[in-house]
């Protein structure tokens, strides 16, 4: 059997994707800055940066700064809020005939809920609770690291829409299995993993740190091993769809998650550095496929043989 | 798609450390406006992983070359030092917005400080090509005579030209502002365009809100993606929230920027 | 004033070090491999691979594996064991004539104290305690991760020797400061930090795990800005002196280490990219010292200035 | 100090993705044992991060000048693979035990599969010029003709030369094993010597021990730090644990690996 043209289909919480690729959290805007770059009705599916019920400025200047093959951001939620975000952004987001993720972020258990309900409208396919984000020092930290509070956030999120829920993990725990099964008790659709992991990095000449907040999230290349070894983690714990995201530059870094057991995968860091890095990752699974006779992309999921090590 | 090539056809240090690179790079020498810039990936592989910003110092759209300098201060700037002609650099860009022509006519100021002369070389060499030429007087300042980089490209553009530098090697002694102050009093121009440091970039903004002059920055932020999309390049605006250098800028109009909560970095 | 020849020494734990660098456990051997490529009387200190109470086949090969920036490795404490170590190892580690620390690890409380007290004698003049080893499957994780476990080990191993004890925290954990303050509250003379991240990463060609351990910790530039994170946050929550280690390639990063609040730095990955690694991460800390008119190394200590970031 | 720079002074593509480096590098040239390594860094920064060990395929000590053969299969040897003549490498090296050579005037058996011929040809030279040369029979091995890399060079040096490639492109149809097993038989050597993938040496291996002829093999494992100090290189002894391809290898009595417990990578 020789395969032509392989199934790259996969399905994430009721929603067919036309293939696992999607864009992560915050590194994408709202789909229109990277038009010029890339068609983005290619994309299995839109995630859109966070949005939150009110406007949020974000953190002081500097926010960003690279560290090997990774970067630190801490960029702080800064974003329209929700109504804004509703009467400018989503619209625009329609045209690529793609589904469209909001993520959404939170200082309180009923903010999500509010969110979700005002969220839960036409053009809007699922919602990432961003439970995760290292860079807001309210409640925001505290959700992700504690299984409780993830379970009750969870419940709020799902009661309060009708949309697929998609948890989105934080890495900076000591047992991220704990975390995972806490949300898929509660009622979550799929689990998204992982955010950043929390940093700093020091100007030595002025003794400063780099970032304006002091500490940031570090993603790209250097997190990947991270992220791998969680999403293994995390597929034998839960029987839930993943959307595994860290550290993807090209298909056979989306491969390593997929072969972890991520049904979707995120790219985010990668697109500063290759606009085209999402349309270079569904070609090269392709190309894989093809070469490795894998009629179906959903058949390596979770397919590392690890008993084999 | 401001996506394009470019092929180093040229390097010269033009004095230590500082590098004037020609590319061969038809599409961005073509759309390129004084004040946009390239965003530049070095190597192929994740050291360094994200591009870096460049100012674009001249676009010649009938050779199709696009000149830019590069001081090098980091690891970056540092491996193109090395490069060799025939290297080939992916791109973006021409992006940003560059800053707006005068009507035609008037009196400026540009006031450029260190390597900030860059895009004030692109800017002057458009003023010079206008149909009713702006009369225009530069003032470019830095540490010393070495980092008064690319001086001659600046001056041979501008009506009038001062230098000033730290250290007394050349030209005045002192700090572009220590000239600017006078200069705005002797003569007052229509409009102040600068390219510096932050510190100077606030203090030409301040003298010239003082004056009563409008004032045109291009500013410099760490940039992740470049396009508009992460938010990282932020600068505080003074409406409240934030700016984006890459997108909404790098030139901005001085009052919009809130000179008190910008970090000096 | 210009500072000529800027005091290096440091104090951690009484011991008195002629500068901050020492080597990074298990990446330096037993000393005697990088015999040949530097002059180890010019360290700060050198600490051993651990040592454990029976001798260790470790784990089975591949054990090692680039990553973007970093590395994965899972040795499994491959050792002679201590009886060996004393006899065969540590009398050619006397003769550099600088503090020697001997990095333990164990399977209970029990071993570990044991191991204290067999190591308490000429020759060692610290212990360092291993609570975090991600490559060992047994109790040895959960120490470095639950403060309670982490209190009882430093009190045993503190019964048990009147060497100085360090504690060597793990970075895979929610909140480090809470197992900092453990060791500290337990009666710990100093703490260490970071030890690897536990990673995995894929062969996609094969689907297998690139390593035979298939998770394993991940080391080197990749991680700094994690290991300046933590370092950061528990200099700010226990009074001890810190060893930071962490993807220190050269003086730069090593002062990244130490305005974040660690007293002493080890180098460990880099050591296998540049043998000499640590001879120029001390020449560069003097360099930065005379540049910046700094008496004394120590006045740097925990310097970075955050509330101007 | 077993290190030093290395200019490279000559770079030939052999055959696609195989490149043979001309090293200018006497003090490796001076010191260097058929089978032992250099452990080679790949840039100035951290992509890769890791040095990469190659063996010496030649070296010599009157022009100073040493050789290897670099197989281009990912991102180190890709990016030396680009490299001019003039770039300088630095390593560590000669590193490992090598092969010991017989007393002299016996009958041996050199085995090689793949780029597993560089050492093996290094050997078979300094073979040639013992006193009392041993009988040189040699059998090398790839997936085609093309994949015989420097099968001249290595033919060259020995008294017979059998190759055999699994599509028979050239030489015997097969596996170096099909060729190896009746080769003891019709005339039993004191020594074989091999060097390639680890499935190869196994099979050289078992039919060595069932033919009770001593082997010698020359092992390849991921390296940390290519000094015996990180253990990262372990590969099963059958005396139980594990030794070190850096520093107990990379040459082995065959009957030191517990081939069983040997991972397939
Ligand atoms: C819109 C814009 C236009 C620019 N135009 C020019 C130009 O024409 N010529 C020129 O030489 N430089 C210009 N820069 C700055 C240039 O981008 C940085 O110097 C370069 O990215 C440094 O890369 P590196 O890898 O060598 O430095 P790194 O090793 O990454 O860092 C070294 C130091 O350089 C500075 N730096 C690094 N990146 C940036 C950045 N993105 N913005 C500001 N400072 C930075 C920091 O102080 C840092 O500590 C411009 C920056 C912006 C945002
Ligand atoms: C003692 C010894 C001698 C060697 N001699 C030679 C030689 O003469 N010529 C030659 O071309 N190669 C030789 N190798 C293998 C060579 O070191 C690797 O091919 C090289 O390190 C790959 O680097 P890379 O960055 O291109 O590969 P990477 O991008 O890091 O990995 C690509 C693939 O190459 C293989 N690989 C990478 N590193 C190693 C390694 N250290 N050991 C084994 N396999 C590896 C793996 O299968 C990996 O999947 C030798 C290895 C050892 C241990
Ligand atoms: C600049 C930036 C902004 C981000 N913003 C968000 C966000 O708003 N919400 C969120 O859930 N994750 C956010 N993330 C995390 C990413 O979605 C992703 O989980 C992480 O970066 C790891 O993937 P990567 O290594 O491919 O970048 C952000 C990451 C970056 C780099
Ligand atoms: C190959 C290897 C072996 C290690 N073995 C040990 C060990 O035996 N005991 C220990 O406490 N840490 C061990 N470590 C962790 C290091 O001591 C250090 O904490 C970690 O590698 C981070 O520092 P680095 O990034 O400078 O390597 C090991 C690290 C590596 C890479
Ligand atoms: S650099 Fe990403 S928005 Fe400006
Ligand atoms: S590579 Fe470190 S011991 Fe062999």
């Amino acid at each position: 059997m020789t395969v032509t043209c392989p199934d790259l289909s996969v399905e994430i919480a009721g929603l067919h994707l036309q293939n696992p690729v999607m864009s992560a959290s915050g590194t994408f805007g709202y789909g229109v800055e990277y038009e010029p770059y890339l068609d983005l009705s290619q994309l299995g599916a839109i995630v859109t940066k966070a949005v939150t019920l009110e406007p949020r400025e974000g953190n002081p200047q500097p926010r960003v700064r690279e560290t090997p093959a990774g970067m630190l951001n801490a960029i702080g939620l800064q974003n329209p809020g929700a109504e804004v975000f509703i009467d400018d952004k989503l619209p625009a987001l329609q045209r690529f005939g793609v589904p469209v993720i909001v993520n959404i972020s939170g200082r309180s258990v009923e903010e999500f809920a509010r969110l979700a309900e005002m969220l839960s409208i036409d053009g809007v396919d699922a919602l990432e609770v961003n439970i995760s984000c290292p860079n807001v020092q309210e409640e925001g930290m505290t959700f992700g690291v504690d299984c409780d509070m993830t379970g009750r956030l969870t419940e709020a999120v799902c009661a309060a829409t009708d949309l697929p829920v998609i948890v989105k993990l934080s890495p900076n725990v000591t047992d991220i299995t704990v975390i995972a099964r806490a949300a898929e008790q509660a009622g979550a659709d799929a689990l998204s993993l992982i955010n950043t992991l929390l940093g700093m990095s020091i100007d030595v000449e002025r003794r400063l740190p780099h970032l304006g907040n002091v500490t940031g999230g570090l993603s790209g290349p250097a997190v990947r091993p991270v992220a791998v070894r969680m999403i293994y983690e995390v597929a034998r714990a839960v029987d839930l769809p993943l959307i595994g995201m860290g550290g993807v530059m090209n298909a056979g870094d989306a491969l390593e998650l997929i072969l972890a057991g991520a049904t979707g995968v995120a790219v985010g860091t990668a697109n500063f550095v290759e606009p085209a890095a999402m349309h270079q990752v569904i070609d090269g699974i392709a190309a894989y496929c093809r070469r490795h006779d894998v009629a179906r992309i959903a058949d390596l999921v979770g397919a590392v043989a690890a008993d084999q090590a | 798609m401001p996506r394009a090539t470019a092929i180093l056809r040229h390097r010269e240090e033009v004095v230590s450390g500082h590098y004037l690179l020609t590319l061969d790079c038809p599409e961005v020498a073509k759309a390129a406006q004084p004040g946009q810039f390239v965003h530049l990936r070095i190597g192929d592989g994740t050291d360094p992983l994200l591009r870096r910003p460049f100012s674009i110092l001249l676009a010649q759209p009938e050779t199709g070359e696009v000149q830019i300098l590069v001081r090098t201060v980091g690891r970056g700037t540092g491996i193109i030092a090395t490069h060799d002609e025939g290297v080939a650099y992916d791109l973006l860009g021409p992006l940003g917005n560059g800053w707006e022509a005068p009507a035609g006519g008037e009196d400026v100021v540009l006031v450029a400080g260190g390597i900030g002369v860059a895009p004030l070389i692109f800017f002057a060499d458009g003023l010079r090509l206008m149909e009713r030429q702006p009369y225009v007087r530069s003032i470019f300042g830095a540490a010393n005579q070495e980092a008064l980089v690319c001086w001659t490209e600046f001056a041979a553009r501008c009506d009038e030209f001062t230098a000033v530098t730290e250290d007394g090697s050349a030209g005045e002694t002192g700090l572009v502002t220590d000239v600017l102050a006078p200069e705005l009093e002797r003569d007052r121009p229509q409009h102040v365009y600068a390219c510096g440091p932050d510190g100077m970039l606030a203090a030409v903004a301040r003298i010239c809100r003082d004056a009563g002059v409008p004032c045109y920055v291009s500013m410099e932020q760490w940039m992740g993606c470049g396009v508009g999309a992460c938010l990282g390049c932020a600068v505080p605006a003074s409406a409240g929230g934030y700016v984006r250098v890459c997108a909404d800028g790098p030139v901005f109009d001085a009052t919009e920027i809130d000179w008190e909560r910008m970090k000096r970095r």
